[in-house]
C-alpha cells in the first residue's frame, strides 16, 4: 500500500496560507458559518451548494464552515497512475477518535468536491469508492473528528482523462 | 502533414524479400508463439499471460485487484443469465442451440464448421441461433451480446482453450488467414496486430499498456474503463483498427472471424478468464 | 442612368469572377473523383486509411459551402493517402510473413 | 426489471463490511454525446444504508462518481441474517432500493 504521500508537505503550506485568508474572512462571517457548518448534523439535505464550488476551500468552508489542517491521521490511497480517469480506486481511513465525516475532493475536477461521506456512530472511519479525474492532480481527503477537520492529499497521474470523448 | 509523411517512409521503404511460403503448420505455430511470450516474460506465470496488461504493470494489477472485489461486469453477468434463459417468440431460448445450454462451453470457441464451411465464432453462433428462431440478431459490439456472451465465459472460467483445426483444407486456410490478418500492417500508422501485440506487450502507447497477444481472447468479452461498459472480441478487432487509423471491417467480417480463430488457436491451453476488465 | 451603369460595372465584375470560379470548380471535380476512385481501390484491398476517408468528407463539405480551393486541396491530400495505403497493402501481400514469430 | 443495486455485506467478529455497486450512468453533463450536444447531468445525489431499520451510513455524491458507483465502508455490530436497506436518489428524483441480509 503506497499511503498518503509526498505531497503531504506542500499541501500543509498551501493549506495553512488559505487557512490565514479564512480567518480574515471568518472574521466578518464566522457566525454565520457556525450555523451552517454542521454537516455531520442529523437529517441535513443534500450539500448542493458544496457540490458546485470550483475551489479547494470553498467546497470545503460551503461544506464544513471551517479549514481543514494536514494529518498523518489521515490515510489516503489512490494510485500513482490511473489507469484511466474514469475510473480511479480512492479509499480514505482514519486512526482518529470521533470522526463524523469523510469528503473526498479533486481540484482539477471543474467541480472539485467529488463525494461526501456521513460517518455515524459505530461506522467504521473508512470509505472506498471509484472517482473520475478529469486530468493529473491532486486528490484531497477531509476528514471530521470532534469538530475538527484533518486533511491529506495524494497526487494521481491521469494519462487517460475521466471526462469521456 | 502526418499522412505524407507516412506515405513517403512507405515508398522509401526498402523492400525485403519476402520469405517463401512454406507448408502450414498449426501446431508449431503454437509453440513458437507460447514459447516466444515465455521467453519475453519469464517472470510471468503463464497463466497469467490471460490477465492482459495486469499482467505486465503492478500499479495496474492493484487498481485491477480492487476493482475485482465488486467488479464492473457483474451486471452484465446478471443480464447474461437472464437472456439466456428468456424465451423467444417461438418458445425456446438461446440456451437451446449450444451444448450443455451454453454453460462451461466458451472454451470450444470459434470453431470451424464444415457444412458451412467457415469459422464460426461465439457471437456469430449467439446471432445465428436468434435469426435461426426468427429473432433480430444483436449488435455484435456490445450491450447484450456483451452480457450473454461474458455469462457463457463465466461459466467456462478455468477451462483452457481448446480450438481445433479439423482435417480440413479449408479450415487450414481460414486458419492462415487470420495469422495473415495479424501480422498485416494497415492504417496510416503502418501497425500490425503484432506490432503492439507481440513486439510490444508491457509497454506503453500514449497511456495504455499494451496486452500480450497470447491469451488476450481468454479474457473476452472486457469491461472498459475507456468505453465506461462492456465490449466484445468485435468491438476489441474494430477498435484497434481505428487505432491504427484504418478503417474497421464489419464485425464477424470473414478476416476477422478467422484472426479469432487464429489467435484462440495458438492461446490454446491457456484458461478461459472472461469477463475481463481493462483499462 | 448610373444605376444602369452600376448594374451594368457589377455584371461584369461577376463574370470576371464567376470564370476562375468555374475553373476551380472543374478542378475540384477532377481532383475529387481521382480521390474517390483511390479510396474504392484501397477498400477493395480491404485497407482504406480513416485520415484518407476523412479527407474526402472534408473536400465534400467544403465544396458544397463553394470554397472549391480548400476542397480539391482535401481531395488531393486524401487521394495521396489512399495511394500511401494501396502501396502499404500490395506491399503486405507477402511481408507480412517478415512479422511473424517462428 | 432487476434491482440496479448489488450489495455484498459479510460479518466478521464485530465489525460487518459493507460493499455495493450501483447500476447509474452517473452523466456529469460535460460529456458531449455522438451528435455533439452535451448529455444533461444525471447522477445518484444520495446514498444511505440503515441496518435494522437504523441509519448505518450517508453518500452524499456529486458527478465526479464514476459509472456504476461503487462503495465500500464498515460498521460496528450487524450479524449474519440481520437486514440492509439500500437506497438511492437521483438528480431527477428516481430513486431505487434494495433489502439483503448481512451473510
Amino acid at each position: 500500500m503506497n499511503g498518503s504521500s509526498s505531497d503531504r508537505a506542500t499541501l500543509s503550506r498551501r493549506v495553512v496560507l488559505q487557512g490565514i485568508a479564512t480567518i480574515a474572512v471568518a472574521g466578518v462571517a464566522g457566525l454565520r458559518f457556525d450555523l451552517t457548518g454542521a454537516f455531520a448534523a442529523a437529517n441535513d439535505a443534500y450539500p448542493e451548494d458544496a457540490f458546485r464550488q470550483k475551489s479547494e476551500a470553498d467546497a470545503i468552508k460551503a461544506l464544513y464552515g471551517k479549514t481543514a489542517e494536514a494529518s498523518d491521521k489521515v490515510r489516503l490511497d489512490a494510485p500513482e497512475i490511473a489507469e484511466n480517469g474514469a475510473v480511479v480506486p480512492v479509499s480514505v481511513s482514519s486512526s482518529l477518535p470521533d470522526v463524523t465525516s469523510i469528503a473526498i475532493l479533486v481540484p482539477a475536477n471543474p467541480n472539485t468536491l467529488a463525494a461526501a461521506y456521513r460517518i455515524l456512530p459505530g461506522t467504521t472511519a473508512m470509505v472506498a469508492n471509484r472517482l473520475k479525474m478529469a486530468k493529473t492532480g491532486n486528490v484531497i481527503a477531509v476528514v471530521e473528528a470532534g469538530g475538527k477537520l484533518y486533511s491529506a492529499a495524494k497526487e494521481v497521474k491521469v494519462t487517460i482523462g475521466g471526462c469521456g470523448g | 502533414m502526418t499522412g505524407l509523411a507516412m506515405a513517403a517512409a512507405l515508398i522509401a521503404a526498402p523492400s525485403f524479400a519476402a520469405p517463401a511460403a512454406d507448408a502450414p503448420d498449426p501446431a508449431a505455430d503454437l509453440k513458437a508463439f507460447q514459447k516466444y511470450f515465455r521467453d519475453k516474460f519469464p517472470k510471468v506465470k503463464f497463466e497469467d499471460f490471460v490477465n492482459g496488461p495486469y499482467s505486465m504493470d503492478e500499479g495496474l494489477y492493484r487498481q485491477w485487484k480492487e476493482k475485482e472485489e465488486f467488479p464492473p461486469y457483474e451486471f452484465a453477468l446478471d443480464l447474461g443469465k437472464e437472456l439466456m434463459a428468456k424465451p423467444f417468440g417461438n418458445g425456446k431460448t438461446l440456451a437451446d442451440c449450444f451444448p450443455n445450454k451454453g454453460v462451461g462451453i466458451r472454451q470450444d470457441y470459434p470453431y470451424f464448421d464444415t457444412e458451412q464451411g467457415k469459422v464460426v465464432t461465439l457471437e456469430l453462433a449467439v446471432n445465428q441461433c436468434r435469426e435461426a428462431n426468427g429473432e433480430p440478431p444483436y449488435s455484435y459490439v456490445k450491450d447484450e451480446m456483451a452480457a450473454v456472451t461474458a455469462y457463457m465465459a463465466f461459466t467456462s472460467r478455468g477451462k483452457p482453450f481448446d480450438v481445433k483445426i479439423p482435417d480440413d483444407p479449408r479450415a487450414l486456410a481460414a486458419y492462415e488467414n487470420g495469422k495473415r490478418y495479424f501480422y498485416t500492417r494497415r492504417g496510416q500508422l503502418n501497425f500490425s496486430c503484432a506490432t503492439c501485440h507481440v513486439q510490444s506487450p508491457g509497454e506503453r502507447i500514449r497511456a495504455e499498456v499494451l496486452a500480450p497477444a497470447l491469451g488476450i481472447l481468454n479474457a473476452m468479452p472486457i469491461y472498459r474503463s475507456e468505453w465506461s461498459g462492456m465490449g466484445t472480441t468485435s468491438r476489441r478487432f474494430t477498435s484497434c483498427n481505428s487505432q491504427v487509423r484504418g478503417v474497421p471491417l464489419k464485425p464477424q467480417d470473414e478476416d476477422y472471424r478467422d484472426l479469432e480463430y487464429y489467435l484462440s488457436y495458438v492461446s490454446n491451453g491457456l484458461p478461459i478468464s472472461g469477463p475481463g476488465a481493462r483499462p | 442612368m448610373p444605376r444602369s451603369i452600376l448594374a451594368c460595372a457589377a455584371a461584369l465584375l461577376l463574370t470576371a469572377v464567376a470564370a476562375p470560379a468555374r475553373a476551380a470548380e472543374a478542378a475540384f471535380k477532377a481532383a475529387y473523383a481521382s480521390a474517390e476512385a483511390a479510396n474504392a481501390e484501397a477498400g477493395k484491398l480491404r485497407n482504406q486509411w480513416t485520415t484518407a476517408v476523412a479527407a474526402l468528407a472534408a473536400a465534400k463539405k467544403a465544396a458544397e459551402a463553394g470554397d472549391f480551393d480548400k476542397a480539391t486541396s482535401e481531395a488531393r491530400k486524401s487521394e495521396q493517402l489512399s495511394r500511401a495505403a494501396i502501396f502499404q497493402a500490395d506491399e503486405q501481400k507477402t511481408n507480412w510473413k517478415l512479422m511473424e514469430i517462428r | 426489471m432487476a434491482s440496479s443495486i448489488r450489495v455484498r455485506a459479510t460479518s466478521r467478529g464485530d465489525t460487518t463490511e459493507v460493499q455495493a455497486l450501483v447500476q447509474h450512468p452517473m452523466d456529469s453533463g460535460f460529456v458531449k454525446n455522438a451528435r455533439g450536444e452535451l448529455i444533461p447531468p444525471h447522477f445518484i445525489q444520495r446514498l444511505a444504508i440503515e441496518h435494522d431499520g437504523k441509519p448505518v451510513f450517508v453518500a452524499d455524491w456529486g458527478p465526479a462518481v464514476s459509472k456504476d458507483p461503487y462503495l465500500k465502508f464498515a460498521f460496528k455490530g450487524g450479524k449474519a441474517g440481520d437486514e440492509l436497506k439500500v437506497s438511492w436518489t437521483d438528480n431527477k428524483g428516481a430513486t431505487d432500493q434494495l433489502t439483503t441480509k448481512i451473510q
